[in-house]
């Protein structure tokens, strides 16, 4: 495989960066303002495209942009697993700017300039997360996400969404400076690097079991955005934000970064080996059961569409970190798989969650009683999305799904193969219902009556898009698989 | 009596040091700190001239110096070491410059809270 | 050097200065204060500093009481009955003071012998200025050659203390007339009235003391005095004028600005005359460079002289700081009659 | 006319005539003060940077004054260690000088010569007390710094000011007569008074009570200086009712030199192993910098008026170069001496913030940040960075810093140190989310008291950034505090890494 140095990863960093300005200063001609957003997000999805081609022939991008202290540096490198969350980012920012237009424009929300102006930001920062060539890059864009989503997650400003940001930080934050910033420190103290190596590097600083324990779960709980329990309390409470910000953070780009995260911490730093010896994974695996079933228990309780979502998310994520744990490569792959399935699924979710919003200003699942007459494209994206998170044909969940249950068999841990499937039936639990209701059931009040409206078309074109992505996957998974296994070395 | 004369002048200063400090932490009336750090600072000189001072020796200006031109044979043990006598007039002149700007800053204070006792301007601050 | 002086003034020492702190009525306080500076006067003559000795007479007990007797006359002078609470300060006070003389008794166990001829300060550096003096300067007075030369760069800073001193004092207290104290009270005081007896002699003896500061000032190289010495005793023939009759006579004379033009010119003189060095290709003040435009000089001539330059510039400076403190205290910032 | 070789010189003296030169000015116009105070200052720190560029060019520089050679003379020392310090203070100095017109001709109209002359005086004292390499010239030039700090103190308007500036003069001399009095152990010891000239002749008596009473009693003097927990009593109430422009002159500088000043004489007047081994307790004196750290941080968190959150910050940042610095180990000490930097810069920038809201919104308390970020974007923007810097995010120049720290606390196994380090950062992340808080969601707080609808307020306040003069300085200070952040690589590799004592 061999390796070419080339300015594009930092490119597609900064583009969006770089549209911040003009966002910010086009603030009183909104159609310019989202022109730019959109010009932004072609030019940062067709940068990523272009390096698809160097990364499927098992090369790989590196570049360097400063070495900030010796051994230290801000380096990109560009591989399977990250162009894989790039692809899924980029492209759902897209999707999403589209989907904020019809959302906020539809709400009237204040201050929309700042709003749009975070959001490009927050994709920059994933972006660089995704490239990031070692751990201090991964933390530096890490941390920049974590404030660059703050405003976002705050924007009402009301005393509600203070709390929520509080809390927000309080995680996020917290975790990143109490946990991953000292257990960072003493890796590169101890092994002189933090360069990301296929296998990890680790294995040979000759460190005391004990401590590389006790690092591996500073890392696994400082990364607080993959919402491992108990650290996964934040989740719920960003929802206060608008939709469409739930939508991209909550479902692909914040909580993502957290998993993708503990994937380069497993395949990079540790390396798989090293974890099985210490037999840290099966820990990991555990905790990530532990959440996956509490969570979907805690959703089933839910009637806020949003937080049901959310908790749901927090499961899904744990699939994700099983798929790690397990160590075995089809368990491995099927998780890195499952961030884009996921994605495509969740996102479709909370855009069909934002609409109903913006069309009926419902939140509650109780009083979605026969909407879907009223909005049944809607409400047949939701059915789609749904569909795919239980991890049922024909949707791209399915595939995910199928290969987590092939890893758990690989690594001959039944018992996780039933913790899955029990789950699917929870989440199966936890969706259809809704679905049920919003065709079968007559509507309680007349408040949902009346002729067929949806949501704006600004709104209802990017559920459809992201509803149909999330079929089409099921029928061309190779794309993601392919990238997993190149990531994976496979 | 000779080992006595051989410290007496540092357990002198060491004595008015520290009634100096005692008077400046815990004297009330802020003149009486004031006059508490003059005390303190000239402890300190009393220490540095008594490292100048020199057994039958006599003060730092050359004897017989004053017609130009004829230089005599200096022997260094007939004067005392200047270099300390130096020092301790900036001492000297910075002591007078702090108790000048502390008097200054007492009756701006005394302006403001009509009081120079400390415990009653704090209970005014309060 | 007679020990027995040395022993008997510092034993007096000690009950000055807990008296000094003890004393109730303020002005009392200053006095026993000035009492004290006279004693350390009597000790440093004693053990041969007699610059230090002569400074301290005029600042320590001079200048200094009469500030402190200023300040009292515009505050209390009767220090207050104090309040319960304060035993925390005393012990605080008594154990740094214990700690500290502990650690420095310590350290005085190993000095070397009190003024024992070999100790290293008589041994390291000195014996160089003691012998190079002449032909390095020509200055018989080494301790005037060691400030205004080897070590001038010191005394340069040494003198904008001072002005920083008068900057501060201005800058705390100055208050423009016709805006009125907050604290209107005056505490009545025991001060004499104006008597025409001290008025003529004061202004009798005003000349002939400016007289004896030029002297102090010009004959600093080779006898006891200089600059600081000479400075302090022209401020304070202007302050005695201003105690004998009132802040307005002497402001006449010389007025603020003049205060200000004259404190400022002093310090500049002596920063000149080393940026005059740097300017000839010199080190910072570095006299001996100045032989290029002094007619007829040796560089070791042009070093003595330039001491002279620098020690003028140091007497304006500090005479216009010692009035300016003392007409800003006195008046309280006011600039009226003072006392 | 003047050559390179007389720069030294320069930086110092041309601040001094700037002095009299300013004060006579405004005797006439003082109209003139102003421009001449940039002048000099600016003036200064192109010597200063030109020195540092000769030291890196060729090694360190000794200037003797008055041309006599060391040590009957005083000699000026200039190595990779002072050289940087210089430049921090002159072009700090010089920042604080543009940005302090607008604050002092609100707050002290009638006395604009007077402070201009004292500010750059204070500047000179502490450039001086940086440069020079003789033990007692250092004192002389601590006290021109001390004097003029409590003049400038004590003119501020608050009804405090007084007082604090009484309370700092009488610590404040305790602790230079402190100074004072160890210089005269080392000399009554070694008959010397060339830093140099200790540093050769001291080995040999290492083990005498008088040098290491001197040694004790020089860390006091310093300790008090700089505030160092718990000697940190005179600073919170000094910097808090300080004139804005005060504060935001010696707040970022008089701690960092003192440090400065430390460091020199742990490693240039007595010697690392005299500091770290003959000299007993370094452990002990990390530990009471894991206690100014903790402390510092608990007592800012207690606060309810911005700017005294801030000087207990001071505290606390002071116990990280401490502690730096005694770790004994070349991470350590780089930290430490990247930290000086910084946190000069942070504590600059964030009272600079300060200064604005006061000029703004006429007062410091938590209270008068509300809606800041819709009144004044751009000022909490620079602000925003200041407090990411302490709080210690990468790329901030805050987080090498704190990163260096960390590496020498784990090589030293100080792992209290560690936490304390960590401990600060969440609780920096705190206060300063507090303070963001309430200047992104409450309302503008024109009328004070919490009343008033939060959703109606988001539209009436319309953007009013401070004046020019103030914001330029500003945002100037936290695009550096990122540039530093960034080329802190280069920063330690062509200078810090020469400023650690040879043998680590």
């Amino acid at each position: 495989m061999e390796t070419m140095v080339s300015i594009k990863p930092l490119l597609a960093v900064l583009v969006s960066l770089a549209a911040v300005a003009p966002i910010a200063f086009s603030g009183s001609r909104p159609n310019r303002r989202e022109g730019w957003t959109f010009g932004a997000g072609i030019i940062k999805l067709a940068l990523i495209l272009s390096m698809l081609p160097t990364v499927l022939a098992g090369g790989e991008i590196r570049y360097t942009v400063a070495e900030l202290l010796p051994g230290l540096a801000i380096a990109f490198r560009v591989d399977g697993l990250g162009m894989l969350f790039a692809l899924v980012a980029s492209s759902l920012w897209l999707v999403t700017s589209a989907y904020s237009i019809g959302y906020m424009r539809g709400l009237k929300e204040h201050s929309q300039t700042r709003y749009f102006a975070f959001f490009a930001v927050a994709l920059s920062a994933t972006i660089g997360v995704a490239f990031a060539a070692n751990l201090f890059t991964l933390y530096l864009f890490y941390e920049m996400l974590s404030l660059a989503t703050y405003p976002l997650v705050t924007h009402h400003q009301d005393h509600e969404a203070r709390l929520a940001g509080r809390r927000y930080l309080a995680y996020i934050l917290g975790t990143s400076i109490a946990f991953v910033l000292p257990a960072m420190v003493i890796v590169y103290q101890q092994a002189g690097s933090l360069d990301f190596v296929r296998g990890g590097f680790l294995a040979g600083a000759g460190l005391s079991p004990a401590l590389l324990g006790l690092l591996f779960f500073l890392f696994v709980f400082g990364f607080a955005k993959a919402a491992i329990m108990p650290f996964h309390a934040w989740l719920p409470a960003a929802m206060v934000a608008p939709t469409p910000v739930s939508a991209l953070l909550h479902a692909v780009a914040v909580v993502k970064v957290g998993v993708f995260a503990i994937f380069r911490i497993v395949t990079g730093v540790f390396g798989p080996d090293l974890l099985r010896e210490l037999g840290l994974g099966q820990w990991l695996a555990i905790l990530a059961a532990i959440t996956i079933l509490v969570a979907s228990l805690i959703a089933l309780s839910q009637d806020g569409l949003k937080r049901r979502l959310a908790f749901s998310t927090i499961g899904q994520l744990s699939y994700i970190i099983l798929g790690a744990a397990l160590l075995s490569p089809k368990g491995m792959t099927g998780g890195l798989v499952h961030i884009g399935m996921h994605a495509y699924g969740k996102i479709t979710l909370f855009f069909c969650a934002g609409a109903i919003f913006v069309a009926t200003g419902l939140k509650n699942i109780s009083d979605l009683d026969g909407i879907g007459k009223r909005m049944p494209v809607t409400m047949a994206a939701f059915f789609v999305g749904s569909l795919s998170v239980i991890g049922l044909p024909p949707t791209g969940g399915f595939f995910s799904k199928w290969y987590l249950l092939q890893g758990t068999l690989q690594a001959e841990q039944q018992v996780m193969l039933f913790v899955l499937l029990s789950s699917s039936l929870l989440n199966a639990a936890y969706f259809l219902p809704i679905v049920y209701r919003a065709f079968f059931c007559p509507p309680a009040e007349c408040r949902v009556h009346g002729p067929l409206r949806e949501a704006p078309l600004w709104c209802v074109v990017p559920l459809v898009v992201t509803a149909l992505c999330s079929i089409g996957l099921f029928f061309y998974p190779d794309l993601f698989r392919r990238l997993a296994e190149i990531g994976l070395g496979l | 009596m000779e080992d006595i004369l051989a410290r007496y002048n540092y357990w002198i200063y060491v004595l008015l040091m520290m009634i100096g400090l005692y008077a400046m932490i815990a004297k009330n009336n802020l003149y009486k700190k004031v006059i508490g750090m003059s005390i303190f600072q000239t402890a300190i000189i009393v220490f540095y001239v008594s490292i100048a001072a020199k057994e039958g020796a006599t003060i730092p200006i050359i004897q017989g110096a004053h017609g130009a031109g004829l230089v005599p044979a200096i022997d260094p043990a007939v004067y005392v070491n200047p270099l300390p006598h130096v020092l301790m007039l900036t001492a000297i002149v910075v002591g007078v410059s702090t108790l000048g700007v502390a008097l200054a800053v007492i009756l701006r204070i005394y302006r403001q809270y009509g009081t120079v006792e400390e415990d009653r301007i704090l209970e005014k601050l309060r | 050097m007679i020990w027995q002086i040395d022993l008997i003034v510092l034993a007096l020492l000690v009950p000055c200065a807990m008296a000094a702190i003890a004393l109730k009525d303020m002005m009392s306080a200053a006095i026993t204060f000035g009492a004290y500076s006279f004693l350390m006067c009597l000790l440093w003559t004693e053990m041969g500093a007699v610059d230090v000795a002569f400074t301290e007479a005029a600042v320590g007990a001079g200048i200094s009481t009469v500030l402190f007797i200023a300040a009292v006359h515009h505050s209390r002078r009767r220090v207050a009955k104090r309040r319960v609470g304060r035993i925390v300060f005393k012990l605080l006070g008594l154990s740094a003071a214990g700690a500290i003389g502990i650690i420095l008794l310590w350290a005085a166990s190993d000095f070397p012998e009190w003024a024992s001829p070999d100790i290293p300060p008589s041994r390291h550096l000195s014996p160089y200025y003691i012998t190079k003096t002449l032909e390095d300067t020509a200055v018989p007075n080494i301790v005037t050659s060691v400030l205004a030369d080897y070590r001038g760069f010191d005394t340069m800073f040494e003198t904008s203390v001072i002005f920083a001193a008068g900057m501060a004092v201005a800058m705390v207290l100055r208050r423009r007339r016709g805006r009125e104290e907050r604290t209107g009270r005056r505490v009545e005081n025991g001060f004499a009235r104006e008597s025409p007896i001290i008025q003529t002699i004061c202004r009798l003896l005003a000349p002939f003391m400016q007289l004896f500061a030029l002297y102090v000032v010009a004959h600093g190289h080779h006898s006891p005095g200089g600059g600081f010495q000479g400075g302090v005793i022209l401020g304070a023939s202007f302050i005695l004028l201003a105690l004998a009759y009132d802040l307005d006579f002497v402001l006449k004379r010389l007025n603020e600005k003049w205060t200000l033009i004259l404190a400022n010119v002093g310090v500049l003189i002596y920063a000149s005359i080393g940026a005059l060095a740097l300017l000839l290709g010199g080190n910072f003040l570095d006299y001996s460079v100045l032989s290029r435009i002094l007619p007829a000089t040796t560089p070791v001539m042009a070093r003595s002289h330039g001491m002279l330059g620098v020690e003028i510039g140091v007497a304006i400076t500090v005479m216009a700081i010692m009035v300016l403190i003392y007409a800003n205290i006195a008046s309280n910032g006011k600039y009226d009659k003072g006392l | 006319m003047i050559g390179p070789e007389q720069y030294p010189a320069v930086m110092i003296v041309v601040p001094l005539l700037a002095a009299f030169a300013i004060n006579l000015a405004g005797l006439i116009d003082r109209r003139f003060c102003y421009p001449l105070l940039l002048l000099a200052l600016g003036v200064a720190a192109a010597a200063a940077l030109a020195v540092l560029g000769q030291v890196m060019r060729d090694g360190p520089i000794s200037y003797r004054l008055g041309g006599w050679p060391p040590p009957m003379g005083i000699e000026y020392v200039v190595d990779h260690l002072n050289g940087l310090v210089l430049v921090v203070t002159c072009v700090v100095a010089f920042l604080a000088a543009v940005y302090s017109k607008r604050s002092v001709e609100r707050e002290l109209p009638d006395k604009i010569p007077y402070f201009y002359t004292l500010f750059i005086l204070a500047v000179t004292g502490l450039l001086g007390m940086t440069i020079t390499g003789d033990a007692f010239n250092l004192y002389v030039l601590m006290e021109i710094t001390a004097l003029t700090n409590y003049a400038l103190i004590a003119a501020g308007r608050a009804d405090r000011a007084p007082m604090a500036s009484f309370t700092y003069i009488i610590i404040g001399t305790i602790g230079a007569s402190f100074y004072l009095l160890g210089v005269g152990h080392l000399y009554i010891m070694t008959g010397s008074l060339n830093m140099a000239d200790l540093r050769t002749i001291l080995p040999e008596l290492y083990t005498t009570h008088a040098v290491i009473a001197s040694f004790i009693i020089l860390l006091l003097g310093l300790w008090i200086k700089m505030a160092f927990f718990p000697l940190h009593g005179w600073l919170p109430n000094a910097y808090t009712h300080a004139p804005t422009a005060t504060g935001c002159l010696i707040a970022p500088l008089v701690t960092k030199v003192s440090v400065y000043i430390m460091a020199r004489l742990m490693f240039s007047v007595y010697s690392p192993e005299f500091s770290y081994r003959v000299f007993g307790p370094a452990e002990p004196v990390v530990w009471m910098a894991v206690a100014a750290i903790v402390a510092g941080s608990l007592m800012a968190l207690a606060q309810k008026d911005f700017k005294k959150m801030l000087t207990y910050l001071i505290v606390a940042e002071v116990g990280y170069m401490v502690g730096g610095l005694w770790l004994a180990n070349r991470y350590g000490i780089t930290g430490a001496v990247l930290h000086i930097v910084n946190d000069a810069l942070m504590t600059l920038c964030l009272f600079f913030t300060a200064g604005i809201v006061v000029y703004k919104m006429k007062g410091h308390a938590f209270t008068d940040l509300r809606g800041l970020f819709r009144k004044m974007p751009l000022t909490m923007a620079a602000f925003t960075v200041g407090a990411l810097s302490m709080i210690g995010v990468p790329p901030t120049a805050g987080f090498f810093s704190k990163w260096y720290l960390l590496l020498g606390a784990i090589e030293a196994g100080q792992w209290g140190f560690m936490a304390a380090l960590l401990f600060s950062s969440l609780i920096n992340a705190v206060l300063f989310f507090k303070v963001i808080e309430i200047a992104y969601f409450e309302p503008c707080g024109v009328q004070h008291g919490h009343d008033g609808g939060q959703a109606a307020a988001h539209d009436v306040i319309a953007v009013d950034e401070a004046p020019f003069s103030m914001l330029a300085p500003l945002v100037l200070v936290s695009a550096a505090l990122l540039a530093i952040g960034i080329y802190s690589g280069s920063l330690v590799t062509n200078i810090i890494q020469y400023a650690v004592p040879a043998g680590f």
